[in-house]
C-alpha cells in the first residue's frame, strides 16, 4: 500500500513550522517576536490536531490559545517596557547545565522511543482513520453524560480552578483593591 | 521512507519531545520571564500534542469514542490559561516593585 | 471538452461540499470564487456605505469618477496601491510588514466554513461555528501587533483599546452563540450540532428561524450578538480603537498605501463574516423566507424568481438614472457607461432567470440578501449613533450582555429541557 | 510619593517608565490634531486614560490683532476683528463698533440698531451651529455636522445678499451700517426663520435623548458656577452652570431691552446642559429675529459721524454677549486718529482657562467632548 503522501506532505510541513516557531520562541531577543512565533507554533498545532482527527480540540486551541492566552501575553508585554530589557544579557549564567540538563532529557527520549520489543515499534498502529462527525459529541458525552460522563467532576473542579486563577490575576496585577 | 512517509503516533511523539526539549530549554536558560512564561506554553503544548496524538491510538484500540486523551488535552489547556492569567499577574507585580523582568533578580521571599 | 462538461455537471449533482468530498480541485475552486467573491463585494460596500451614508446626510457622496462615482472604489484602489508604502524609521519593520496580514487572514478564513447554500460552501466543519469565532479572534493578534509595530503613542492606545474591547465582547458573543446552538439540539434524538449547514438544517427542521425561537430568547440572544459583532468589528458607534477625534486612526494611524488598504479590506470582510454568523444562526442562513409554509412547486418558482428580479431592478435603476443624465456632451461617455452598467445587470438578470441557475443560485442569493441588510444596519449605526467613551463601553460589555447572556443561557437550558426537568419532578414526586 | 495631582503638567523631565506606572504618561495632543478644533495643543498628563492635569500651548495662530490696530485708525481697524472669532464674525464688529461709538459718545440710528440685531443674532444661531455639528462629531455623531452646515449655509446667503461676505462679513459701520438692507431682506429673515424651527427639532430629534449621547454628555466636564465666576469664565458655559447672566439683559446694549426673550440657565453644568442651553439659545434668539424684523423702523442707517474719526482722549470698555461669551473692547484714545492701547477680552480665551479643572479625573475622550462644548475658535484665543 502507498503511504498517503498529502499526509506525510502537511505533517512534516507543520512539524517545521512548530519547531522553528519554537525555536525562534526561546532564542528571540524581543518578547513580541517571541510571542509572534508561538502563535504561529500554536496554529501549526492546532492543524496538526486536525490532523489527528481532532476538531474539538483544535478549535478550543485555536479560541483558548492564540485568541485568549496571547493576546493576554502580547498586552502584557506592551504594558512593561522592554527596550531596555533588549540591551541586557538574554540567557542566564546557568545556560550551560540548562543545556545539558535538556539534552540529558533529550537523550531519554532517543532511547525510549527507539527501543523495539522483538523488532516491532513501541507502537502498533491499528486502522488510522476515524470520522470526524462526532467528536465534539463524543467529548461532550465523556464530560457530561449522565452515565457515560467520567470527567464531570473533573470538568467541574477545573471551573473552580479558573475562578481561582481569575481572583489570583486581580489580586496580583491590580494596583489599588 | 516507508516508515518516514507513513505519519504514525511515534512521529508525533518525537515531534513532541522536540518541542518539550525546546520549552525545557526555554525555562532553564532565559531571563526575561515572559519568554519563560511562553517556554511553559510550549511545554504543555508539546504534553497536549503527545495526549492527543496518544488519543489517537487509544481510539484505534478501543474504539471512536475513546477520547479521554482530547479531553486531558482540554484540561491541560484549562490548566493552561488559569497558569498564564496568574502568571502573568505575579509578572506584573514583579515588575511593578523592581521594575524588571528578569528572572535572576526574584530573589525577594516578599515584599 | 466533453469530458469536462461531464465532469462538472457530475460534480455538481453530487450534492456535496467539496470540503465534505474531498475534492481538492473543487476545493480550490471554491476558494477563489469566495475570496474574489468576497472582494467584490468588500467593494460594492465600500461604494456604497459612501453613497448610503451621504444620501443619509444630505449629500451626494463620489460623483465624479464614473457615472454616480460607480468608478470611485477601483480608483481608490489604484490610489493606494500606487501609494508609497512608508515604514516608520522608529517602527518594528517586521512585526508592523506581518500585522496586516494577520488581520487579512483571519478575516478571510473564516469564509471557508460559511454556507452560501445547502453545497455552497468550501467545507462543512464538525467545529464550523466554534472555527468561525476562534479564527475570527484571531484578528485582535494583528491589532495589537500593528499598534505595537508602529511604536507611537495613538497607535497603542487604539490597540489596546481594541484588543480589551474585542476580547471582553467575544465573551457575550459566545454566550448568545451557545444559546444558538442549544436551540439546534432541541429535536427527536436532542442531539445538537456545532456546524455551520447543520445549524441552518436544524431551522428548517424545527420549522422556525431561532429568532423567533423560545420567544423571547431567540430574539435576545440575536440582540447581544448584533451588539457585540459591531463592538467586534470596530465599527461605529464602538469604534474607539480608530476613534478619529480622539487617536487620529488609532492602529493603523501609521500605516499608510497598500498595507493600510489591507486593514480596510479585512475591517469590511470581518464585518461580512460577523453578518454570515448572525445570518446562519438566527436568521435561517440560505434558506429563502417561509420554506415550510409555502411550498409545492408554484412558491419554489415564484421565489426563485427573486435573484433575477432584483437584478433586473438594479439594471431599471440604471436606466432610469442613465435617461436622467445631463444631457451635455461631457457626460455622454458617463451615460454610456451608465448604460453599459445596465445592459451587464440585464444580463446578469437573464442568466438568474434561466431554469438550472435560477435553481443553484437562490440559496446564495437569498444569504447575500440578509447579509446585505446587516450592512446597511451598519452603516445606518454609522450615521446615527455618537461613539461610547472607553469605559462605558466595559460597562455595557460585562455588566450589560455578559449577565443577560449569562441569564438567556441558563434560560434556554431549562426551556430546552422543560419536558425532561418535568419528567424528573414527576417522579420525584412519585 | 508626591501626589500627581499637585505636580505640574509641565514637568514633563520624568524618567521614562511605562503604562504601568501612574502618572508617568503623557501625551501631546495636537496642534495638529483632528479634534482641537484649529491649533490648540494640550498637553496631558494621564494615569492610564483618567486625566491628571493638562496645559493648554496657545499661540500658534497669533497675529498680534491688538498691536495692528495700534497702527490702523478707528476705521481701518474694523475689518480686522471679523478675523478673530471667524464663525462669529458680526458679532465682533458690533462690539468694536459699539465701542467707537461709546468714545465718540454717538449712537447708531435706530434702523441700523434692528438690522444690527438681526444680523447679530442670526450669527449667533449660525455659530452655535458650527459649534453643534463640529461637538457632535467630536463625539461622534457624524450626521449632524452636514444638518448644522446645510442649515447655516441659508444664514452665510442672507449674509452675503445684504454684504457680499458669507464670513468675514464687516457687516457694520462706526455709527450704523453702510449699506440700506437689501429689497426681500425681511422675507428673506422670516422665510430662514420658518425654515430653520423644524431643523432645530430635527438635530435635537437626533441627539437629546439618544441614550449614547446623554451618556457621553451627562456628569462630564462639570463646573460649579463659583468657579466658573472665579475664572471668568462667561456665555452658555456659565449659564449652564445655573448663573443666569446675559449681557443682552443685564446690561442691555444696542436695542436688546426692546425684545422680549429668556435666558435659559441649566443645573449641573456638565456637557448636556451647555448642549441645552445652546439649542434653547438658537430658539430665544430666533424669537428675537421674528421681533426685530416685524418691528423694523424706517429711517437713516448711519448716523451724524466725522470723515476723520478723532475720539476725545479717554477709554472706553465695551463688552457684549457673543455667541462664545462676553465679548469686551477696551480702547484707549489719545487723541489721534489712530487708538493708543485696543485690548480685547475673547471669551474663547478666557473660557479655555477652565479646561484643566473641568478635565480632572476625567478620561480622555472627555477631553475631547469638553473642548467641543467649550465652543472655542483659535482665532480668538490667539487673536
Amino acid at each position: 500500500m502507498n503511504p498517503p503522501v498529502a499526509t506525510a506532505f502537511f505533517f512534516y510541513l507543520l512539524a517545521a513550522t512548530m519547531i522553528i516557531g519554537g525555536i525562534l520562541v526561546i532564542t528571540r531577543k524581543n518578547a513580541v517576536h517571541s510571542a509572534l512565533a508561538l502563535i504561529t507554533a500554536l496554529l501549526a498545532q492546532a492543524a496538526l490536531y486536525l490532523m489527528l482527527y481532532a476538531p474539538f480540540v483544535a478549535g478550543v486551541q485555536i479560541i483558548l490559545y492564540a485568541g485568549g492566552i496571547m493576546v493576554l501575553f502580547l498586552f502584557v508585554i506592551m504594558l512593561i517596557s522592554i527596550e531596555r530589557n533588549m540591551k541586557e544579557r538574554q540567557f542566564n549564567k546557568q545556560w550551560l547545565v540548562g543545556i545539558v540538563a535538556a539534552a540529558a532529557l533529550g537523550a531519554l527520549f532517543v532511547t525510549v522511543y527507539t527501543k523495539t520489543s522483538r523488532g516491532v515499534s513501541l507502537f502498533i498502529e491499528g486502522r488510522m482513520s476515524y470520522g470526524e462527525s462526532q467528536n465534539t459529541q463524543m467529548i461532550a458525552n465523556l464530560l457530561f453524560d449522565r452515565r457515560a460522563g467520567m470527567y464531570m467532576f473533573a470538568f467541574e473542579i477545573a471551573s473552580l480552578l479558573l475562578l481561582v486563577a481569575i481572583i489570583g490575576a486581580v489580586v496580583m496585577a491590580k494596583k489599588r483593591i | 521512507m516507508n516508515t518516514l512517509l507513513h505519519i504514525s503516533t511515534l512521529h508525533y511523539l518525537v515531534l513532541g519531545a522536540a518541542l518539550f526539549l525546546l520549552g525545557i530549554i526555554g525555562v532553564l536558560t532565559r531571563r526575561n520571564v515572559v519568554i519563560v512564561l511562553m517556554s511553559i506554553e510550549l511545554i504543555l503544548n508539546a504534553v497536549n500534542l503527545n495526549l492527543v496524538a496518544f488519543s489517537r491510538y487509544w481510539q484505534s484500540i478501543h474504539g471512536a469514542s475513546a477520547l479521554h486523551g482530547q479531553v486531558f488535552a482540554i484540561f491541560v489547556i484549562t490548566d493552561a490559561a488559569a497558569e498564564a492569567a496568574v502568571g502573568l499577574g505575579i509578572l506584573i507585580a514583579f515588575f511593578r516593585n523592581k521594575e524588571t523582568v528578569n528572572v535572576d533578580e526574584v530573589n525577594l521571599l516578599k515584599w | 471538452m466533453h469530458a469536462i462538461v461531464e465532469y462538472i455537471s457530475s460534480y455538481l449533482q453530487s450534492n456535496q461540499t467539496p470540503g465534505a468530498a474531498g475534492n481538492f480541485v473543487w476545493a480550490t475552486i471554491y476558494i477563489l470564487l469566495v475570496f474574489v467573491g468576497l472582494s467584490i463585494a468588500v467593494i460594492c460596500m465600500n461604494w456604497l456605505e459612501r453613497k448610503i451614508l451621504a444620501h443619509m446626510q444630505v449629500r451626494l457622496g463620489p460623483m465624479r469618477v464614473g457615472p454616480h462615482g460607480l468608478l470611485q472604489p477601483i480608483a481608490d484602489a489604484l490610489k493606494l496601491l500606487l501609494k508609497e508604502d512608508i515604514i516608520p524609521a522608529e517602527a518594528d519593520a517586521t512585526v508592523f510588514w506581518i500585522a496586516p496580514f494577520i488581520v487579512v487572514l483571519a478575516a478571510f478564513t473564516v469564509f471557508v466554513v460559511v454556507p452560501f447554500g445547502p453545497t455552497h460552501a468550501i467545507t462543512d466543519m464538525n467545529i464550523g461555528i466554534l472555527f468561525m469565532l476562534g479564527v475570527s479572534s484571531l484578528a485582535v493578534l494583528g491589532i495589537v501587533t500593528a499598534g505595537w509595530a508602529s511604536n507611537s503613542h495613538y497607535p497603542l492606545i487604539g490597540a489596546l483599546r481594541s484588543s480589551a474591547q474585542m476580547v471582553s465582547y467575544e465573551v457575550a458573543m459566545g454566550l448568545a452563540v451557545v444559546s444558538a446552538i442549544m436551540m439546534t439540539s432541541a429535536n427527536a434524538e436532542g442531539t445538537g450540532t456545532l456546524s455551520m449547514i447543520g445549524i441552518v438544517q436544524a431551522q428548517l427542521e424545527q420549522h422556525e428561524w431561532f429568532l423567533f425561537k423560545y420567544f423571547p430568547l431567540g430574539i435576545v440572544a440575536f440582540g447581544i450578538f448584533a451588539i457585540a459583532m459591531v463592538a467586534e468589528t470596530n465599527r461605529a458607534p464602538f469604534d474607539l480603537p480608530e476613534a478619529e477625534s480622539e487617536l487620529t486612526a488609532g492602529f493603523h494611524t501609521e500605516y499608510s498605501g497598500f498595507r493600510w488598504s489591507l486593514f480596510f479590506l479585512a475591517e469590511y470582510s470581518a464585518m461580512i463574516a460577523v453578518s454570515s454568523i448572525a445570518v446562519t444562526l438566527w436568521l435561517g442562513g440560505w434558506l429563502r423566507p417561509f420554506p415550510n409554509a409555502l411550498t409545492g412547486p408554484t412558491w419554489d418558482l415564484v421565489f426563485s424568481l427573486f435573484p433575477g428580479l432584483t437584478f433586473l431592478f438594479l439594471a431599471a435603476l440604471c436606466f432610469y438614472s442613465t435617461v436622467r443624465m445631463p444631457k451635455h456632451p461631457l457626460f455622454r461617455i458617463q451615460t454610456m457607461g451608465l448604460a453599459g452598467f445596465g445592459v451587464v445587470l440585464a444580463l446578469i438578470a437573464a442568466i438568474l432567470f434561466w431554469g438550472p441557475a435560477r435553481v443553484r443560485v437562490q440559496d446564495i442569493y437569498w444569504f447575500s440578501a440578509k447579509v446585505a441588510g446587516f450592512m446597511y444596519l451598519y452603516i445606518w449605526y454609522r450615521g446615527t449613533f455618537p461613539r461610547y467613551r472607553f469605559d462605558q463601553l466595559m460597562k455595557v460589555g460585562w455588566k450589560v450582555l455578559l449577565p443577560t447572556g449569562l441569564a438567556l443561557l441558563i434560560l434556554t437550558a431549562i426551556v430546552g429541557m422543560r419536558t425532561e426537568i418535568l419528567s424528573m419532578f414527576q417522579e420525584g414526586l412519585r | 510619593m508626591t501626589d500627581p495631582r499637585t505636580l505640574s503638567p509641565f514637568d514633563l523631565d520624568t524618567p521614562e517608565k511605562t503604562y504601568l506606572d501612574a502618572n508617568e504618561l503623557v501625551i501631546n495632543m495636537g496642534p495638529q490634531h483632528p479634534a482641537t478644533h484649529g491649533v490648540l495643543r494640550v498637553i496631558l498628563r494621564l494615569d492610564g486614560e483618567k486625566v491628571l492635569g493638562l496645559e493648554c500651548v496657545i499661540g500658534y495662530l497669533h497675529r498680534g490683532v491688538e498691536k495692528i490696530a495700534e497702527n490702523r485708525t478707528y476705521t481701518m481697524f474694523n475689518p480686522y476683528v471679523d478675523r478673530m472669532d471667524y464663525v462669529a464674525a458680526v458679532s465682533n464688529g458690533l462690539g468694536y463698533c459699539e465701542a467707537v461709538e461709546k468714545l465718540l459718545s454717538v449712537e447708531a440710528p435706530p434702523r441700523a440698531q434692528y438690522i444690527r440685531v438681526i444680523l447679530t443674532e442670526l450669527n449667533r444661531i449660525a455659530s452655535h451651529q458650527l459649534w453643534l455639528g463640529t461637538h457632535a462629531l467630536d463625539i461622534g455623531a457624524i450626521t449632524p455636522l452636514f444638518y448644522t452646515f446645510r442649515d447655516r449655509e441659508e444664514i452665510l446667503k442672507i449674509f452675503e445678499k445684504y454684504c457680499g461676505a458669507r464670513l468675514t462679513t464687516h457687516a457694520f459701520r462706526i455709527g450704523g451700517l453702510q449699506y440700506e438692507a437689501y429689497d426681500g431682506f425681511e422675507e428673506d429673515v422670516r422665510k430662514f426663520c420658518k425654515f430653520v424651527k423644524p431643523k432645530i427639532d430635527e438635530y435635537e430629534e437626533l441627539l437629546t435623548t439618544n441614550r449614547i449621547w446623554l451618556e457621553r454628555t451627562k456628569g462630564v466636564g462639570v463646573i460649579s458656577g463659583k468657579d466658573c465666576i472665579a475664572l471668568g469664565v462667561t456665555g452658555p458655559v456659565l449659564r449652564a452652570s445655573g448663573v443666569k447672566w446675559d449681557i443682552r439683559k443685564a446690561l442691555p446694549y444696542a436695542n436688546y431691552k426692546n425684545f422680549d426673550f429668556e435666558i435659559p440657565t441649566g443645573q449641573n453644568g456638565d456637557t448636556y446642559d451647555r448642549y441645552i442651553v445652546r439649542m434653547i439659545e438658537m430658539r430665544q434668539s430666533l424669537r428675537i429675529i421674528e421681533q426685530a424684523v416685524e418691528g423694523i423702523p424706517e429711517g437713516p442707517i448711519m448716523a451724524k459721524v466725522p470723515k476723520v474719526m478723532k475720539p476725545p482722549v479717554g477709554e472706553v470698555y465695551h463688552s457684549i454677549e457673543a455667541p462664545k461669551g462676553e465679548l469686551g473692547y477696551f480702547i484707549v484714545s489719545d487723541g489721534s486718529t489712530q487708538p493708543y492701547r485696543v485690548r480685547v477680552r475673547p471669551p474663547s480665551f478666557v473660557n479655555l482657562q477652565a479646561l484643566d479643572l473641568m478635565c480632572r479625573d476625567q478620561l480622555v475622550a472627555d477631553v475631547i467632548a469638553v473642548i467641543g462644548t467649550l465652543d472655542i475658535v483659535l482665532g480668538e484665543v490667539d487673536r
